[in-house]
Protein backbone atom coordinates (compact mmCIF):
# COMPACT_ATOMS: atom_id res chain seq x y z
CA UNK A 1 0.00 0.00 0.00
CA UNK A 2 1.51 3.52 -1.09
CA UNK A 3 0.30 6.52 -0.43
CA UNK A 4 1.72 9.87 -2.25
CA UNK A 5 0.67 13.60 -1.34
CA UNK A 6 2.68 15.92 -3.87
CA UNK A 7 2.64 19.09 -4.97
CA UNK A 8 4.49 17.82 -8.16
CA UNK A 9 3.22 16.31 -11.36
CA UNK A 10 3.17 12.66 -11.63
CA UNK A 11 3.58 10.80 -14.97
CA UNK A 12 -0.34 8.60 -14.75
CA UNK A 13 1.37 6.63 -17.79
CA UNK A 14 4.42 5.53 -15.89
CA UNK A 15 2.72 4.83 -12.39
CA UNK A 16 0.27 2.31 -14.19
CA UNK A 17 2.83 0.73 -15.94
CA UNK A 18 5.26 0.26 -12.44
CA UNK A 19 2.20 -0.74 -10.56
CA UNK A 20 1.32 -3.10 -13.13
CA UNK A 21 4.99 -4.57 -13.52
CA UNK A 22 5.98 -7.96 -11.96
CA UNK A 23 3.21 -9.31 -10.90
CA UNK A 24 2.52 -13.00 -10.85
CA UNK A 25 -0.21 -12.74 -8.11
CA UNK A 26 -2.65 -10.35 -9.73
CA UNK A 27 -5.01 -11.07 -12.96
CA UNK A 28 -6.40 -7.84 -12.39
CA UNK A 29 -5.22 -4.47 -12.42
CA UNK A 30 -7.66 -1.30 -12.00
CA UNK A 31 -6.45 2.40 -12.07
CA UNK A 32 -7.86 5.64 -12.17
CA UNK A 33 -6.94 9.19 -13.12
CA UNK A 34 -8.75 12.31 -12.01
CA UNK A 35 -8.05 15.21 -14.45
CA UNK A 36 -8.37 18.81 -14.80
CA UNK A 37 -11.81 19.25 -17.56
CA UNK A 38 -12.26 22.40 -19.18
CA UNK A 39 -15.29 23.49 -17.90
CA UNK A 40 -16.97 26.95 -18.81
CA UNK A 41 -13.54 28.68 -19.33
CA UNK A 42 -11.64 26.93 -16.54
CA UNK A 43 -8.13 28.08 -16.94
CA UNK A 44 -7.09 26.22 -13.68
CA UNK A 45 -7.40 24.21 -10.54
CA UNK A 46 -6.28 25.28 -6.94
CA UNK A 47 -6.12 22.06 -4.59
CA UNK A 48 -5.73 23.19 -0.66
CA UNK A 49 -5.76 20.50 1.74
CA UNK A 50 -5.03 19.67 5.43
CA UNK A 51 -1.04 18.71 5.94
CA UNK A 52 -0.80 15.69 8.19
CA UNK A 53 -4.84 14.83 8.04
CA UNK A 54 -4.66 14.05 4.18
CA UNK A 55 -1.92 11.57 4.46
CA UNK A 56 -3.52 10.05 7.57
CA UNK A 57 -7.12 10.36 6.20
CA UNK A 58 -6.35 8.94 2.64
CA UNK A 59 -4.16 6.14 4.49
CA UNK A 60 -7.09 4.89 6.93
CA UNK A 61 -9.60 4.74 3.30
CA UNK A 62 -6.52 2.45 1.78
CA UNK A 63 -6.36 0.41 4.80
CA UNK A 64 -9.73 -0.02 4.67
CA UNK A 65 -9.97 -1.15 1.01
CA UNK A 66 -7.57 -4.07 1.78
CA UNK A 67 -9.48 -5.27 4.58
CA UNK A 68 -12.43 -5.18 2.60
CA UNK A 69 -11.38 -6.41 -0.54
CA UNK A 70 -8.73 -9.29 -1.45
CA UNK A 71 -5.98 -6.93 -2.91
CA UNK A 72 -2.06 -7.29 -3.65
CA UNK A 73 -1.12 -3.71 -4.19
CA UNK A 74 -2.77 -0.71 -3.87
CA UNK A 75 -1.74 2.92 -4.48
CA UNK A 76 -2.74 6.60 -4.34
CA UNK A 77 -1.33 9.72 -5.06
CA UNK A 78 -2.89 13.28 -4.80
CA UNK A 79 -1.40 16.69 -6.24
CA UNK A 80 -2.22 19.90 -4.04
CA UNK A 81 -1.26 23.63 -5.06
CA UNK A 82 -1.93 24.71 -8.93
CA UNK A 83 -3.09 22.46 -11.69
CA UNK A 84 -3.42 23.31 -15.13
CA UNK A 85 -6.44 22.29 -17.49
CA UNK A 86 -5.86 18.53 -18.86
CA UNK A 87 -3.30 17.80 -16.16
CA UNK A 88 -3.92 14.90 -13.86
CA UNK A 89 -5.32 15.83 -10.34
CA UNK A 90 -4.59 12.40 -8.71
CA UNK A 91 -4.98 8.47 -9.35
CA UNK A 92 -5.85 5.24 -7.62
CA UNK A 93 -4.91 1.79 -8.66
CA UNK A 94 -5.83 -1.39 -7.37
CA UNK A 95 -4.04 -4.88 -7.83
CA UNK A 96 -6.33 -8.50 -6.96
CA UNK A 97 -6.44 -11.92 -7.88
CA UNK A 98 -10.17 -11.28 -9.38
CA UNK A 99 -11.42 -8.43 -11.43
CA UNK A 100 -14.24 -7.74 -8.95
CA UNK A 101 -12.19 -7.07 -6.49
CA UNK A 102 -10.08 -4.38 -8.41
CA UNK A 103 -12.96 -2.63 -9.59
CA UNK A 104 -14.83 -2.26 -6.12
CA UNK A 105 -11.71 -1.01 -4.60
CA UNK A 106 -10.71 1.89 -6.84
CA UNK A 107 -14.40 2.68 -6.84
CA UNK A 108 -14.62 2.34 -3.05
CA UNK A 109 -11.29 4.64 -2.91
CA UNK A 110 -12.51 7.20 -5.27
CA UNK A 111 -15.71 7.68 -3.44
CA UNK A 112 -14.23 8.35 -0.01
CA UNK A 113 -11.37 10.22 -1.19
CA UNK A 114 -13.80 12.64 -2.96
CA UNK A 115 -15.45 13.59 0.52
CA UNK A 116 -13.65 12.38 3.21
CA UNK A 117 -10.11 13.23 2.32
CA UNK A 118 -9.43 16.91 3.28
CA UNK A 119 -9.19 18.56 -0.25
CA UNK A 120 -10.59 21.92 -1.01
CA UNK A 121 -10.87 22.55 -5.08
CA UNK A 122 -11.21 26.14 -6.60
CA UNK A 123 -11.57 27.16 -9.91
CA UNK A 124 -9.69 29.56 -11.85
CA UNK A 125 -12.18 30.41 -14.50
CA UNK A 126 -13.30 33.46 -16.68
CA UNK A 127 -15.23 35.17 -13.38
CA UNK A 128 -12.46 35.15 -11.09
CA UNK A 129 -11.98 32.16 -8.52
CA UNK A 130 -14.78 30.01 -7.25
CA UNK A 131 -14.44 27.52 -4.95
CA UNK A 132 -15.91 24.16 -5.75
CA UNK A 133 -18.97 23.01 -3.48
CA UNK A 134 -19.38 19.45 -2.26
CA UNK A 135 -21.72 17.72 -4.62
CA UNK A 136 -25.08 15.74 -2.84
CA UNK A 137 -24.43 12.75 -4.83
CA UNK A 138 -21.06 12.02 -4.08
CA UNK A 139 -22.07 11.67 -0.03
CA UNK A 140 -24.48 9.94 -1.67
CA UNK A 141 -22.45 7.45 -3.31
CA UNK A 142 -20.80 6.54 0.47
CA UNK A 143 -23.98 4.48 1.54
CA UNK A 144 -23.30 1.92 -1.05
CA UNK A 145 -20.61 0.50 0.81
CA UNK B 1 -6.71 25.05 27.95
CA UNK B 2 -4.69 25.98 24.89
CA UNK B 3 -5.95 25.04 21.00
CA UNK B 4 -4.88 25.16 17.87
CA UNK B 5 -7.79 25.96 15.34
CA UNK B 6 -7.17 25.47 12.00
CA UNK B 7 -9.52 27.00 9.29
CA UNK B 8 -9.47 26.16 5.57
CA UNK B 9 -10.64 26.81 2.20
CA UNK B 10 -13.59 29.13 2.24
CA UNK B 11 -13.21 29.28 5.89
CA UNK B 12 -9.93 30.34 6.22
CA UNK B 13 -10.86 33.47 3.69
CA UNK B 14 -13.70 34.99 5.83
CA UNK B 15 -11.63 34.40 9.23
CA UNK B 16 -8.64 35.93 7.27
CA UNK B 17 -6.11 33.16 8.23
CA UNK B 18 -5.50 29.83 8.19
CA UNK B 19 -4.89 28.61 11.79
CA UNK B 20 -4.85 30.83 15.32
CA UNK B 21 -3.66 29.70 19.36
CA UNK B 22 -6.75 29.86 21.20
CA UNK B 23 -7.11 29.85 24.97
CA UNK B 24 -10.60 28.22 25.84
CA UNK B 25 -12.47 26.54 28.45
CA UNK B 26 -15.16 25.53 25.92
CA UNK B 27 -16.25 21.35 27.26
CA UNK B 28 -17.43 20.69 23.04
CA UNK B 29 -16.86 21.91 19.80
CA UNK B 30 -20.39 23.82 19.65
CA UNK B 31 -18.92 25.46 22.96
CA UNK B 32 -15.77 27.10 21.15
CA UNK B 33 -17.58 27.88 17.86
CA UNK B 34 -19.41 29.94 19.94
CA UNK B 35 -16.75 31.63 21.83
CA UNK B 36 -15.18 32.04 18.29
CA UNK B 37 -17.79 33.14 16.42
CA UNK B 38 -17.54 36.36 19.04
CA UNK B 39 -13.67 37.45 17.65
CA UNK B 40 -14.73 39.13 14.43
CA UNK B 41 -17.21 39.46 11.43
CA UNK B 42 -15.25 36.76 9.72
CA UNK B 43 -15.46 34.57 12.45
CA UNK B 44 -19.08 35.04 12.90
CA UNK B 45 -19.95 34.59 8.89
CA UNK B 46 -17.42 32.01 9.02
CA UNK B 47 -19.34 29.81 11.30
CA UNK B 48 -23.22 31.41 10.58
CA UNK B 49 -24.20 27.88 9.32
CA UNK B 50 -22.67 24.92 10.54
CA UNK B 51 -24.86 22.55 8.87
CA UNK B 52 -22.34 23.49 5.61
CA UNK B 53 -19.58 22.65 7.80
CA UNK B 54 -17.17 20.29 9.10
CA UNK B 55 -14.71 19.31 11.91
CA UNK B 56 -11.75 17.32 12.86
CA UNK B 57 -10.07 16.89 16.13
CA UNK B 58 -6.56 16.06 15.93
CA UNK B 59 -6.91 15.09 12.28
CA UNK B 60 -9.95 12.68 12.86
CA UNK B 61 -13.25 13.57 11.33
CA UNK B 62 -15.42 14.68 14.59
CA UNK B 63 -19.30 16.17 15.29
CA UNK B 64 -20.03 19.06 16.98
CA UNK B 65 -21.04 17.52 19.93
CA UNK B 66 -17.93 16.02 20.60
CA UNK B 67 -15.87 16.98 23.73
CA UNK B 68 -12.97 18.63 23.60
CA UNK B 69 -10.75 17.14 26.74
CA UNK B 70 -7.65 16.36 25.58
CA UNK B 71 -7.75 17.43 22.39
CA UNK B 72 -4.66 19.92 20.77
CA UNK B 73 -5.92 20.65 17.10
CA UNK B 74 -9.21 21.61 16.03
CA UNK B 75 -9.99 22.19 12.38
CA UNK B 76 -12.94 24.06 10.66
CA UNK B 77 -13.62 23.34 7.21
CA UNK B 78 -16.19 23.08 4.29
CA UNK B 79 -17.16 19.84 2.79
CA UNK B 80 -14.24 17.87 0.82
CA UNK B 81 -13.77 17.93 -2.34
CA UNK B 82 -10.75 15.67 -3.65
CA UNK B 83 -11.13 13.15 -5.75
CA UNK C 1 -13.15 4.18 -30.22
CA UNK C 2 -10.38 1.96 -31.01
CA UNK C 3 -10.16 -2.11 -31.25
CA UNK C 4 -6.66 -3.94 -31.12
CA UNK C 5 -6.68 -7.51 -31.61
CA UNK C 6 -2.70 -8.64 -31.46
CA UNK C 7 -0.19 -11.35 -30.87
CA UNK C 8 2.53 -9.23 -29.88
CA UNK C 9 2.96 -7.86 -26.31
CA UNK C 10 1.55 -4.06 -25.58
CA UNK C 11 2.98 -1.69 -22.86
CA UNK C 12 0.04 -0.90 -19.97
CA UNK C 13 1.56 2.39 -18.64
CA UNK C 14 2.16 3.98 -22.27
CA UNK C 15 -0.71 3.20 -23.40
CA UNK C 16 -2.50 4.07 -20.02
CA UNK C 17 -0.25 7.66 -20.69
CA UNK C 18 -1.07 8.07 -23.96
CA UNK C 19 -4.88 7.37 -23.51
CA UNK C 20 -5.17 10.29 -20.33
CA UNK C 21 -2.91 12.42 -22.68
CA UNK C 22 -4.12 15.89 -23.79
CA UNK C 23 -7.70 15.34 -22.64
CA UNK C 24 -9.88 18.67 -21.58
CA UNK C 25 -12.69 16.90 -22.12
CA UNK C 26 -12.77 14.01 -19.76
CA UNK C 27 -12.37 14.71 -15.77
CA UNK C 28 -11.89 11.04 -15.31
CA UNK C 29 -10.23 7.89 -17.25
CA UNK C 30 -10.61 4.12 -15.89
CA UNK C 31 -8.56 1.67 -16.91
CA UNK C 32 -8.40 -2.39 -16.57
CA UNK C 33 -5.32 -4.71 -17.15
CA UNK C 34 -6.01 -8.65 -17.28
CA UNK C 35 -2.26 -9.92 -16.48
CA UNK C 36 -1.52 -13.96 -16.70
CA UNK C 37 -1.38 -15.13 -12.87
CA UNK C 38 0.83 -17.85 -11.51
CA UNK C 39 -2.19 -20.18 -10.53
CA UNK C 40 -1.05 -23.73 -9.38
CA UNK C 41 2.18 -24.25 -11.54
CA UNK C 42 1.07 -22.18 -14.23
CA UNK C 43 4.17 -21.57 -17.24
CA UNK C 44 1.94 -20.11 -19.98
CA UNK C 45 -0.84 -19.41 -21.33
CA UNK C 46 -2.17 -19.86 -25.16
CA UNK C 47 -5.07 -17.65 -26.25
CA UNK C 48 -6.99 -18.80 -29.46
CA UNK C 49 -9.34 -16.34 -31.21
CA UNK C 50 -11.63 -16.55 -33.96
CA UNK C 51 -10.07 -13.94 -36.76
CA UNK C 52 -12.87 -11.55 -38.15
CA UNK C 53 -15.61 -12.29 -35.30
CA UNK C 54 -12.96 -11.42 -32.56
CA UNK C 55 -12.84 -7.64 -33.77
CA UNK C 56 -16.18 -7.44 -34.74
CA UNK C 57 -17.99 -8.59 -31.81
CA UNK C 58 -15.10 -5.99 -29.43
CA UNK C 59 -16.34 -2.85 -32.04
CA UNK C 60 -20.01 -4.26 -30.80
CA UNK C 61 -19.49 -4.13 -27.06
CA UNK C 62 -17.06 -0.81 -27.29
CA UNK C 63 -20.49 0.77 -29.04
CA UNK C 64 -22.91 -0.77 -26.94
CA UNK C 65 -20.62 0.99 -23.94
CA UNK C 66 -20.75 4.53 -26.04
CA UNK C 67 -24.32 3.97 -26.31
CA UNK C 68 -24.99 3.86 -22.75
CA UNK C 69 -22.49 6.04 -21.02
CA UNK C 70 -21.44 9.44 -21.99
CA UNK C 71 -17.78 8.85 -22.58
CA UNK C 72 -14.97 10.88 -24.41
CA UNK C 73 -13.15 7.91 -25.33
CA UNK C 74 -12.51 4.13 -25.11
CA UNK C 75 -9.27 2.00 -26.28
CA UNK C 76 -9.77 -2.24 -25.95
CA UNK C 77 -6.28 -4.04 -26.70
CA UNK C 78 -6.75 -8.05 -26.21
CA UNK C 79 -3.50 -10.56 -27.26
CA UNK C 80 -3.98 -14.28 -29.07
CA UNK C 81 -1.13 -16.65 -28.87
CA UNK C 82 1.20 -17.54 -25.97
CA UNK C 83 2.01 -15.39 -22.98
CA UNK C 84 3.69 -15.62 -20.13
CA UNK C 85 3.08 -15.57 -16.27
CA UNK C 86 2.72 -12.22 -15.59
CA UNK C 87 2.45 -10.50 -18.88
CA UNK C 88 -0.22 -8.21 -19.57
CA UNK C 89 -3.32 -10.43 -21.53
CA UNK C 90 -5.35 -7.24 -22.67
CA UNK C 91 -6.69 -3.97 -20.99
CA UNK C 92 -9.51 -2.16 -21.37
CA UNK C 93 -9.86 1.97 -21.18
CA UNK C 94 -12.74 4.43 -20.80
CA UNK C 95 -12.77 8.31 -20.84
CA UNK C 96 -15.40 10.37 -19.23
CA UNK C 97 -16.30 13.49 -17.67
CA UNK C 98 -17.82 12.07 -14.85
CA UNK C 99 -16.24 8.82 -12.83
CA UNK C 100 -19.77 6.71 -12.58
CA UNK C 101 -19.69 6.55 -16.20
CA UNK C 102 -15.58 5.40 -16.84
CA UNK C 103 -16.58 3.01 -14.47
CA UNK C 104 -19.41 1.36 -15.31
CA UNK C 105 -17.98 1.43 -19.09
CA UNK C 106 -14.92 -0.22 -18.11
CA UNK C 107 -16.59 -2.89 -15.96
CA UNK C 108 -19.01 -3.35 -18.47
CA UNK C 109 -16.39 -3.74 -21.28
CA UNK C 110 -15.13 -6.52 -19.43
CA UNK C 111 -17.67 -7.87 -18.34
CA UNK C 112 -18.82 -8.59 -22.08
CA UNK C 113 -15.25 -9.34 -23.32
CA UNK C 114 -15.00 -11.91 -20.78
CA UNK C 115 -18.43 -14.06 -22.28
CA UNK C 116 -18.99 -12.62 -25.33
CA UNK C 117 -16.19 -12.14 -27.26
CA UNK C 118 -14.43 -14.65 -28.74
CA UNK C 119 -10.94 -16.09 -27.28
CA UNK C 120 -10.27 -18.87 -25.88
CA UNK C 121 -7.43 -19.64 -22.84
CA UNK C 122 -5.76 -22.42 -22.75
CA UNK C 123 -3.13 -22.83 -19.21
CA UNK C 124 0.09 -24.78 -19.74
CA UNK C 125 0.71 -26.01 -16.28
CA UNK C 126 2.79 -28.73 -14.51
CA UNK C 127 0.29 -31.30 -15.83
CA UNK C 128 0.23 -30.57 -19.44
CA UNK C 129 -2.43 -28.20 -21.27
CA UNK C 130 -6.04 -27.43 -19.90
CA UNK C 131 -8.95 -25.52 -21.47
CA UNK C 132 -9.98 -22.88 -19.09
CA UNK C 133 -13.77 -23.30 -18.37
CA UNK C 134 -16.24 -20.61 -18.85
CA UNK C 135 -17.59 -19.25 -14.87
CA UNK C 136 -20.90 -19.39 -13.46
CA UNK C 137 -20.32 -16.57 -12.57
CA UNK C 138 -18.70 -14.60 -15.06
CA UNK C 139 -22.40 -15.62 -17.13
CA UNK C 140 -24.25 -13.96 -14.39
CA UNK C 141 -22.06 -10.61 -14.24
CA UNK C 142 -23.96 -9.79 -17.24
CA UNK C 143 -27.31 -9.94 -16.22
CA UNK C 144 -26.16 -6.68 -14.28
CA UNK C 145 -26.21 -4.77 -17.70
CA UNK D 1 -25.77 -25.58 -50.17
CA UNK D 2 -21.98 -25.07 -49.14
CA UNK D 3 -20.93 -23.73 -45.86
CA UNK D 4 -17.67 -23.18 -44.19
CA UNK D 5 -17.94 -24.37 -40.49
CA UNK D 6 -15.38 -23.83 -38.10
CA UNK D 7 -14.39 -25.12 -34.96
CA UNK D 8 -12.49 -23.34 -31.94
CA UNK D 9 -11.11 -24.42 -28.95
CA UNK D 10 -11.38 -28.04 -28.06
CA UNK D 11 -14.19 -28.76 -30.24
CA UNK D 12 -11.16 -28.07 -33.06
CA UNK D 13 -9.06 -30.68 -30.90
CA UNK D 14 -11.88 -32.98 -30.59
CA UNK D 15 -12.65 -32.81 -34.60
CA UNK D 16 -8.98 -32.87 -35.95
CA UNK D 17 -8.91 -29.84 -38.03
CA UNK D 18 -10.40 -25.94 -37.12
CA UNK D 19 -11.94 -25.79 -40.64
CA UNK D 20 -14.25 -27.96 -43.44
CA UNK D 21 -16.28 -26.82 -46.51
CA UNK D 22 -19.32 -28.96 -45.81
CA UNK D 23 -22.46 -29.44 -48.63
CA UNK D 24 -25.61 -29.50 -46.87
CA UNK D 25 -29.29 -28.80 -46.90
CA UNK D 26 -29.91 -28.95 -43.03
CA UNK D 27 -32.70 -26.02 -42.48
CA UNK D 28 -31.42 -24.95 -38.80
CA UNK D 29 -28.21 -25.39 -37.33
CA UNK D 30 -29.35 -28.83 -35.16
CA UNK D 31 -30.30 -30.15 -38.43
CA UNK D 32 -26.12 -29.31 -39.48
CA UNK D 33 -24.95 -30.59 -36.46
CA UNK D 34 -26.82 -34.17 -37.05
CA UNK D 35 -25.15 -34.14 -40.04
CA UNK D 36 -21.57 -33.12 -38.46
CA UNK D 37 -21.84 -35.58 -35.78
CA UNK D 38 -22.11 -38.50 -38.47
CA UNK D 39 -18.61 -37.45 -39.93
CA UNK D 40 -16.48 -39.14 -37.51
CA UNK D 41 -16.61 -40.25 -34.11
CA UNK D 42 -14.41 -37.39 -33.36
CA UNK D 43 -17.51 -34.92 -34.53
CA UNK D 44 -19.62 -37.12 -32.86
CA UNK D 45 -17.73 -36.39 -29.71
CA UNK D 46 -17.50 -32.52 -30.87
CA UNK D 47 -21.17 -32.68 -30.14
CA UNK D 48 -22.03 -35.05 -27.49
CA UNK D 49 -23.62 -32.01 -25.19
CA UNK D 50 -24.48 -28.98 -27.20
CA UNK D 51 -25.32 -27.18 -23.74
CA UNK D 52 -21.77 -26.64 -23.43
CA UNK D 53 -21.73 -24.94 -27.05
CA UNK D 54 -22.03 -21.92 -28.66
CA UNK D 55 -22.50 -21.37 -32.37
CA UNK D 56 -21.76 -18.42 -34.23
CA UNK D 57 -23.46 -17.61 -38.27
CA UNK D 58 -21.44 -15.31 -40.63
CA UNK D 59 -19.22 -13.99 -37.25
CA UNK D 60 -22.43 -13.24 -35.02
CA UNK D 61 -23.10 -15.50 -31.97
CA UNK D 62 -26.76 -17.23 -32.63
CA UNK D 63 -29.03 -20.33 -31.58
CA UNK D 64 -29.51 -23.77 -32.68
CA UNK D 65 -32.59 -23.19 -33.79
CA UNK D 66 -31.58 -21.01 -36.31
CA UNK D 67 -32.36 -20.96 -39.60
CA UNK D 68 -29.05 -21.51 -42.23
CA UNK D 69 -30.87 -20.15 -45.41
CA UNK D 70 -28.26 -17.29 -46.60
CA UNK D 71 -25.38 -18.25 -44.09
CA UNK D 72 -21.74 -18.97 -45.39
CA UNK D 73 -19.68 -19.64 -42.32
CA UNK D 74 -21.50 -21.86 -39.33
CA UNK D 75 -18.46 -21.45 -36.24
CA UNK D 76 -19.03 -23.67 -33.57
CA UNK D 77 -16.86 -23.21 -30.07
CA UNK D 78 -17.04 -23.93 -26.41
CA UNK D 79 -18.24 -20.91 -24.16
CA UNK D 80 -15.99 -18.06 -24.38
CA UNK D 81 -13.26 -16.94 -22.02
CA UNK D 82 -11.72 -13.47 -23.02
CA UNK D 83 -10.45 -10.28 -20.88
Amino acid sequence: MEVRVQPDPFDFGAECGAFAAGRSDAGAVVTFAGLVRADGGLSALEIEHYPGMTERAITAIAQEATRRWDLRGCLVIHRHGRLAVGEAIMMVATAAPHRADAFAAAEFLMDYLKSRAPFWKKEIGADGPRWVAARAEDEAALTRW
Amino acid sequence: MSLDVLYFAWLRERVGHGRERVETSAATVRDLVAELSARSDGHAAAFSDLAGLRVALDQDLAEFDAPLAGVREVAFFPPMTGG
